[in-house]
């Protein structure tokens, strides 16, 4: 078992540059998930890390030895693809002992590790089926066992529950959390759904573009977003952004979006007061408050468009002086598309030149 | 002609060659005596002693045996030729010869050998080669010259056109296997019904025909006047011949140097072809026949005349193959008013390779096949009209073909095709001026005629600037 | 790992062929050693009657036969790509044409042919014996029958190609089209036929290559005859190099053919065959 | 299907068109030999067998046959196994010549025989191939692979790069992943390429004619041309040499015509 090292990572093909100067480290045993939309290069990155894919700068290392010149064969990872790559022409059992073939395991070696392994996922029953006998959660777990049952030093999973219907995703991703926990193994997953991102990783790398835009612990990246474009991604519904400008009114604080008005009760520090430009507002959801609160608290007036009722909660959108906005509310909602409404909110996010800017407390 | 000499030159320097003829003499008297003493010897490992002994420096290995690769077609007869090569291993039983089978066709055929002549291919010796190559062989000095082991003497023996039919430039190429020459074959039966005796003038041989049609047409309405062969291919060349020749027409001028094909005699021999042959007694069916077709329709009983070669007259009277068994004769081909009946030479001749190893025992096994009992062999076997003069009276020939007897004269007056080198290009050029104008009833036959006459005396000019 | 593919290639077609390509620049008389002519064999082609004759022969031959092949071909597609009992024969017997040796089969139509006892007279005259036809004595017939023999040989292998196209058309566009309201002949005209274009394509350009190749069936039914009707250019080619041997211009004309093809194919190549390999990054 | 009757109506076309012409040559192989040129044609044979035990015994076809299995047989292996490895690279490398490349391999499917026939026989003369079956193999090898190649690169690029990646990850090497993975699934396009080397080098006639000039190691074509004596036109013994010579692969069309369309479904055709 090892960490994981990136530095300076960086990849063309051709003339387009897919990866800008990537670093990061994994710690031993963590699981670490690589997030971003499709095509940000996270892909890319794991079948660099996997060796599949020479980098074009950079190096990576495993436990502080660098692998750039090893072979992914002898790399000792183990992958997990999103479409199972299982090999169609083998059996369940054939499947998981390939990779230990290949390795020269001796055969008891073999049959003992792809008993535990078959216990470990429940799939006994299925070792003497091909892959296309099976269904998608069956080859799931599949592949999941032939990365398993290998006991690499790495495991790396690209979007492997992508292809799964919400249900069973929901409960692969709480398997996949348990086995981490029992194997203790690190892993780096790769995935563009941030719901997964948040539940399974200690850490989460967040990239765009090839670029890395965010690492750091789920709540962090949660709470305290770098920038607008993770601001946006992370959450559901995602965050509310509002481009504008700051003005300063009697003392007080203002920020215009159009018609709309957000007045602080609070003064501008001097990183908001240089600025003279535009900047992003933000405002996730279910920070948004339909009853009055206490002081510190900004009241804005709008529109009801629309209501989504999701049982447990609804999702309210509505216009505020031409603006669109969402809310998430957690209890009961009794209020009807058209009606007039005033929302309370505290907590804001602000993003200066793509960098989060603390704002002061009141 | 400097060619010529280097290609006896290329010869291995065999005793032969360099003490001929008194060595050649002796060499063969050796070879008898071997074989007629040394019969009990055990195959392959006979010494072969004679040559050794009898030759003093003979430079020839005294290997216990030599196979010797023979090109050859797949011969209509196998059995007669297996016999005939049995009997020469048994004779000679440090030779084996051993046969590489070529296509039937002799366009085919050729196409072959010249491939491996052309590319200096030493793995065969000997082969068959077509009365028309030998010009062509020579030039390019693919055929050994002959004439240290043939002899003048030797070759008097021989029908004369076989004879000049491998000479090229005073020397001998080949020697001859067998000969061949265009025929008319007549249904006997019928002409007698309509009290006709065989005609001598092609005219003639056109109104008989027409008259048996006549006849004939509520019981047999297949009967065609004539069958012959007419394809676009080398038959073609030689059925024309024998028109434009019995027209006292011919392909090139005397000289050999020009093409002769607008000549008037030559252009209204074409045309009466087109007009009486095609157009009415053979129908343009004919357009597509080779020997086997047009021999076809004569053995169905469908024609009244047909023209072909000395081999047909053994299937024409073979129960197994032909409805009109006695009811055939033979007689020479018809000819126009003022020509002289011209036969179509053909035949084949046996070559040694230039590139051979063992010439001295190629020709062992050549004149083994050229000898009388082997002439006599083919022709009682095989229908194969011989080209020794001798057996033309020969009791035992005779009697297995008893046609040869009148054919004599046609086969020594045989007439040649064109003697040149370039004889393959000649032939195709000929092949599509006499195909075109016969296909294509339309077509000016004069024009073609300039077309291919243009054609054949730029290749012509080539030669000369040899 | 495509090395030794290539070593054999290079030995065994490529170096021929460019030793052919240099032997058409060498005169073929007089005698045996040969002067360089450079493109003069060239010059020669371009003023030979006999070679134009060849090529438009030639290209009646293609245009005419895989037409036709592709026309055949797709409705043995059509057919036996239909369920039916017995399917598996079906298919078979369509192909039994493809598998017999093309010497042999132009044989056979030589023999179906023959002018007495063929049995295409047999079947269309009967017994009236008098009104059979000598199909190959006539120029265009004969050119109609060598284009026949080809169909039949070969109809089987472009509709195969056909059918393995037909088989990766989805069910649900016909049942989609049929919710439409689609004929069935609507329906192959507006579903099946655009879809089938690349394996129509891919079996024009196969079938185009062996066409314009063409040897065996003149060579054995016709020999080019009656007055060079069927004489196609590589028979031309095979008479002058391997009869008459002239290596120059033998070599010339069948460079000059495959040339012709090169241009053919590479302009395919260019449409449809970079699309085929395009889709990796997918 | 609702149009039923024009299904049969096509099924009968193809059948019969297909069949017929080689019915005639069935029928001829049982005849005696007057009746094969009989005017008119007779249909029905007499039963005769003397054209089998000719071609059988006197023309010793099954001898041919088996020249022609070994050629073809050692042809179709020696393709594939030299073929399967170039499509591969070719399908999975990232180069942009490629299209060039396997264009010039069509290329060299094109060249006419008759261009490279002489240099061919050349180069087996001084490698001492004349007359062997294995001088004969090599060009043919050198012939099919083109269209081998060609249909087997299509075939590597249908399947999922993520299979290959799965095996390199398990420890494959490149080759072990080629012929671990990658070929068992394959199968069906290096059928189809087999089968269409096979019936190439089967049916082949040029070549072999050129090269194989000793009758003992003649092929099937070959042989059957060759019937033909110098004046006769044995239309009986060829008719039953065909229907012989056409029996192998008649079994082995009907045994694998479902791979054979598999194959060229997954490969050659798509675009």
């Amino acid at each position: 078992m090892a960490g994981l090292e990136l530095q300076h990572i960086e990849k063309t093909f051709g003339r387009t540059r897919v990866l800008h100067d990537v670093s990061f480290e994994v710690g031993d045993g963590k699981f670490f998930v690589l997030l971003g939309p499709s095509g940000c290069g996270k892909s890319t990155l794991l079948r660099i890390i996997a060796g599949l894919e020479p980098q074009t700068h950079g190096s990576v290392s495993f436990g502080g030895q660098c692998v750039d010149d090893v072979p992914p064969p002898a790399r000792d990872v183990a992958m997990v693809f999103q479409h199972y790559a299982l090999y169609p022409h083998l059996t369940v059992r054939e499947n998981l002992a390939f990779g230990l073939k290949m390795r020269r395991e001796p055969k008891p070696v073999i049959e003992a590790r792809i008993a535990e392994t078959a216990t470990l996922l429940e799939i006994h029953d299925l070792l003497d089926r091909k892959p296309k006998e099976l269904s998608g959660g069956q080859q799931q777990r599949v592949a999941m066992g032939r990365a398993i049952v290998r006991k690499p030093r790495l495991f790396l999973f690209d979007e492997p529950l992508s292809n799964l219907d919400a249900r069973l995703r929901a409960s692969m991703r709480v398997e996949l959390k348990k086995l981490h926990q029992r194997l203790g193994v690190t892993m780096v997953y790769v995935t563009h759904d941030q719901s997964e991102a948040m539940t399974l990783g200690h850490a989460i790398v967040v990239m765009n573009h090839g670029k890395i835009q965010q690492i750091g612990r789920p709540e962090q990246i949660y709470h305290e977003p770098a920038n607008p474009f993770v601001a946006g991604f992370i959450g559901n519904p995602p965050m509310n952004l509002f481009e504008g400008s700051f003005r300063l009114d009697q003392r007080q604080l203002e920020f215009l979006v159009g018609d709309l008005t957000f007045r602080f009760p609070f003064q501008a520090h001097e990183r908001i007061s240089a600025n003279t430009g535009m900047a992003t507002l933000g405002i996730r959801p279910e920070d948004v408050k339909f009853e009055p609160q206490g002081p510190g608290y900004v009241a804005i007036t709008g529109t009801i468009d629309l209501v989504e009722n999701l049982g447990n909660d609804s999702i309210v959108h509505m216009m505020v002086k031409g603006q669109s906005l969402t809310a998430r509310t957690s209890f009961g909602f009794h209020q009807h598309a058209g009606e007039s409404i005033t929302i309370h909110v505290k907590n804001f996010h602000l993003f200066i030149n793509d960098n989060r800017i603390p704002l002061p407390s009141p | 002609m400097k060619g010529l000499h280097a290609a006896s030159s290329i010869a291995t320097p065999s005793p032969l060659s360099r003490y001929s003829p008194w060595a050649a003499g002796l060499f063969i008297a050796a070879l008898l005596f071997n074989v007629l003493f040394a019969h009990g010897q055990e195959v392959g490992t006979a010494p072969f002693g004679f040559a050794q002994g009898g030759l003093g420096p003979s430079p020839i290995p005294v290997s216990p045996r030599i196979t010797l690769h023979s090109v050859t077609w797949k011969a209509d007869h196998p059995r007669a030729w297996d016999e005939a090569i049995q009997r020469f291993e048994q004779i000679h039983p440090h030779i084996r010869i051993k046969r590489e089978i070529a296509p039937h066709s002799s366009t085919a055929y050729h196409a072959l050998l010249t491939q491996k002549l052309r590319n200096r291919d030493a793995s065969f010796d000997l082969f068959l080669m077509d009365v028309i190559w030998t010009a062509e062989f020579a030039a390019a000095e693919w055929a050994l010259p002959l004439d240290d082991y043939f002899s003048p003497n030797e070759r008097e023996k021989f029908l004369p056109a076989t004879i000049s039919s491998g000479m090229y430039r005073r020397h001998i190429y080949g020697a001859p296997s067998r000969i061949d020459g265009g025929m008319l074959y007549y249904r006997k039966d019928l002409l007698e019904k309509y009290g006709f005796s065989p005609p001598s003038t092609w005219h003639e041989l056109a109104r008989q025909a027409q008259a048996i049609l006549e006849g004939e047409r509520t019981t047999n309405p297949l009967l065609r006047g004539y069958s012959g062969q007419f394809k676009q291919y080398e038959g073609l060349v030689c059925d024309m011949l024998e028109f434009v020749g019995s027209h006292n027409g011919s392909f090139l001028t005397d000289d050999g140097r020009h093409s002769n094909l607008t000549a008037p005699e030559s252009l209204q021999a074409v045309q009466f072809v087109r007009e009486q042959i095609i157009q009415r007694l053979a129908t343009p069916a004919a357009l597509t026949y080779q020997e086997p077709e047009s021999l076809a329709v004569f053995v169905q009983g469908n024609a009244v005349f047909h023209r072909n070669w000395p081999y047909a007259w053994g299937l024409a009277n073979d129960p197994e193959y032909s409805k009109i068994v006695g009811k055939v004769d033979v007689t020479t081909l018809p000819r126009f008013a003022q020509g002289r009946s011209t036969s179509a030479l053909g035949g084949w001749l046996y070559g040694i390779s230039a590139y051979s190893q063992h010439p001295d025992e190629a020709w062992v096994f050549i004149e083994f096949m050229t000898s009388p009992e082997m002439q006599k062999h083919f022709a009682v076997r095989a229908s194969l009209a011989p080209s020794r003069l001798a057996l033309y009276a020969d009791p035992e020939v005779l009697h297995a073909n008893p046609q040869y007897k009148d054919l004599l004269p046609v086969f020594q007056a045989a007439r040649p095709r064109p003697r040149t080198p370039l004889y393959p290009i000649v032939s195709h050029i000929l092949q599509r001026y006499f195909s075109r104008v016969l296909a294509f009833p339309g077509t000016d036959i004069k024009e073609e005629a300039q077309e291919a006459d243009l054609k054949i005396n730029r290749f012509l000019a080539l030669l000369r600037d040899l | 790992m495509a090395f030794p593919a290539l070593t054999f290639v290079a030995v065994f077609s490529l170096y021929p062929a460019m030793d052919s390509f240099l032997l058409s620049l060498y005169s073929d008389f007089p005698g045996p050693e040969r002067s360089f002519v450079g493109f003069g064999h060239y010059a020669e082609l371009l003023q030979d009657p006999v070679a134009h004759q060849a090529f438009i022969v030639t290209l009646g031959f293609v245009l005419l036969s895989t037409t036709l092949e592709l026309l055949m071909g797709t409705g043995i597609a059509l057919v036996v790509h239909e369920r039916f009992k017995g399917r598996g024969w079906v298919r078979a017997a369509v192909l039994i044409p493809w598998a017999i040796p093309t010497v042999v089969a132009s044989q056979m139509w030589r023999f179906l042919l023959n002018d007495q006892y063929g049995a295409i007279n047999a079947i269309l005259f009967g017994d009236r014996v008098d009104a059979y036809v000598p199909w190959l004595a006539d120029p265009w017939m004969a050119f109609g029958a060598i284009i026949l023999a080809d169909v039949w040989k070969t109809s089987s292998f472009a509709g195969l190609l056909v059918l393995a196209g037909l088989q990766v058309i989805p069910e649900e566009t016909y049942d989609a089209a049929r919710v439409d309201g689609a004929t069935a002949w609507q329906r192959f005209r507006h579903i099946t036929l655009p879809l089938l274009k690349p394996a129509l394509l891919t079996a024009l350009l196969f079938r185009t290559i062996d066409a314009f190749r063409v040897f065996d069936l003149v060579f054995v039914m016709t020999q080019g005859g009656p007055g060079d009707a069927t004489q196609v250019i590589q028979f031309y080619g095979y008479k002058t190099l391997f009869t008459e041997g002239r290596v120059g211009y033998g070599t010339t004309i069948s460079v000059t053919v495959f040339v012709a093809m090169a241009i053919l194919s590479l302009f395919y190549v260019r449409t449809v065959g970079s699309k085929l390999l395009q889709r990796e990054s997918a | 299907m609702t149009h039923r009757p024009v299904l049969l109506g096509g099924i009968f076309l193809a059948v019969l068109g297909s069949l017929c012409p080689f019915l005639w040559f069935i029928l001829t192989s049982f005849k005696s030999q007057i009746l094969v040129e009989a005017i008119p044609p007779t249909w029905w044979p007499d039963g005769s067998l003397v054209f089998y035990a000719s071609a059988l015994f006197e023309h010793r076809l099954l001898h041919y046959v088996r020249n022609s299995v070994i050629v073809a047989g050692s042809t179709t292996v020696i393709a594939l196994v030299v073929a399967t490895p170039a499509a591969y690279a070719l399908a999975r490398l990232r180069l942009p010549g490629k299209t060039w490349v396997l264009g010039g391999l069509l290329c060299v499917a094109m060249f006419p025989p008759i261009v490279i026939a002489g240099p061919v026989w050349q180069i087996l003369e001084r490698l001492g191939g004349l007359n062997t079956h294995w001088g004969l193999v090599l060009p043919y090898v050198s012939l099919t692979l083109p269209l081998a190649v060609w249909i087997l690169t299509t075939f590597f690029h249908e399947l999922p790069v993520e299979l290959e990646e799965a095996a390199r990850i398990d420890g494959c090497t490149t080759w072990q992943a080629l012929y671990k993975i990658m070929l068992p699934l394959a199968t069906p396009g290096l059928f189809t390429a087999a089968i269409l080397t096979f019936i190439y080098a089967w049916n082949e006639f040029f070549f072999a004619l050129l090269i194989l000039t000793d009758p003992e190691r003649q092929t099937l074509p070959v042989g059957i041309a060759l019937f033909q004596g110098e004046f006769i036109m044995p239309w009986g013994e060829i008719a039953a040499a065909s229907v012989i010579a056409t029996l192998p692969l008649i079994i082995l069309v009907l045994l694998f015509q479902r791979g054979i369309i598999n194959g060229l479904s997954a490969g050659a055709v798509k675009g």
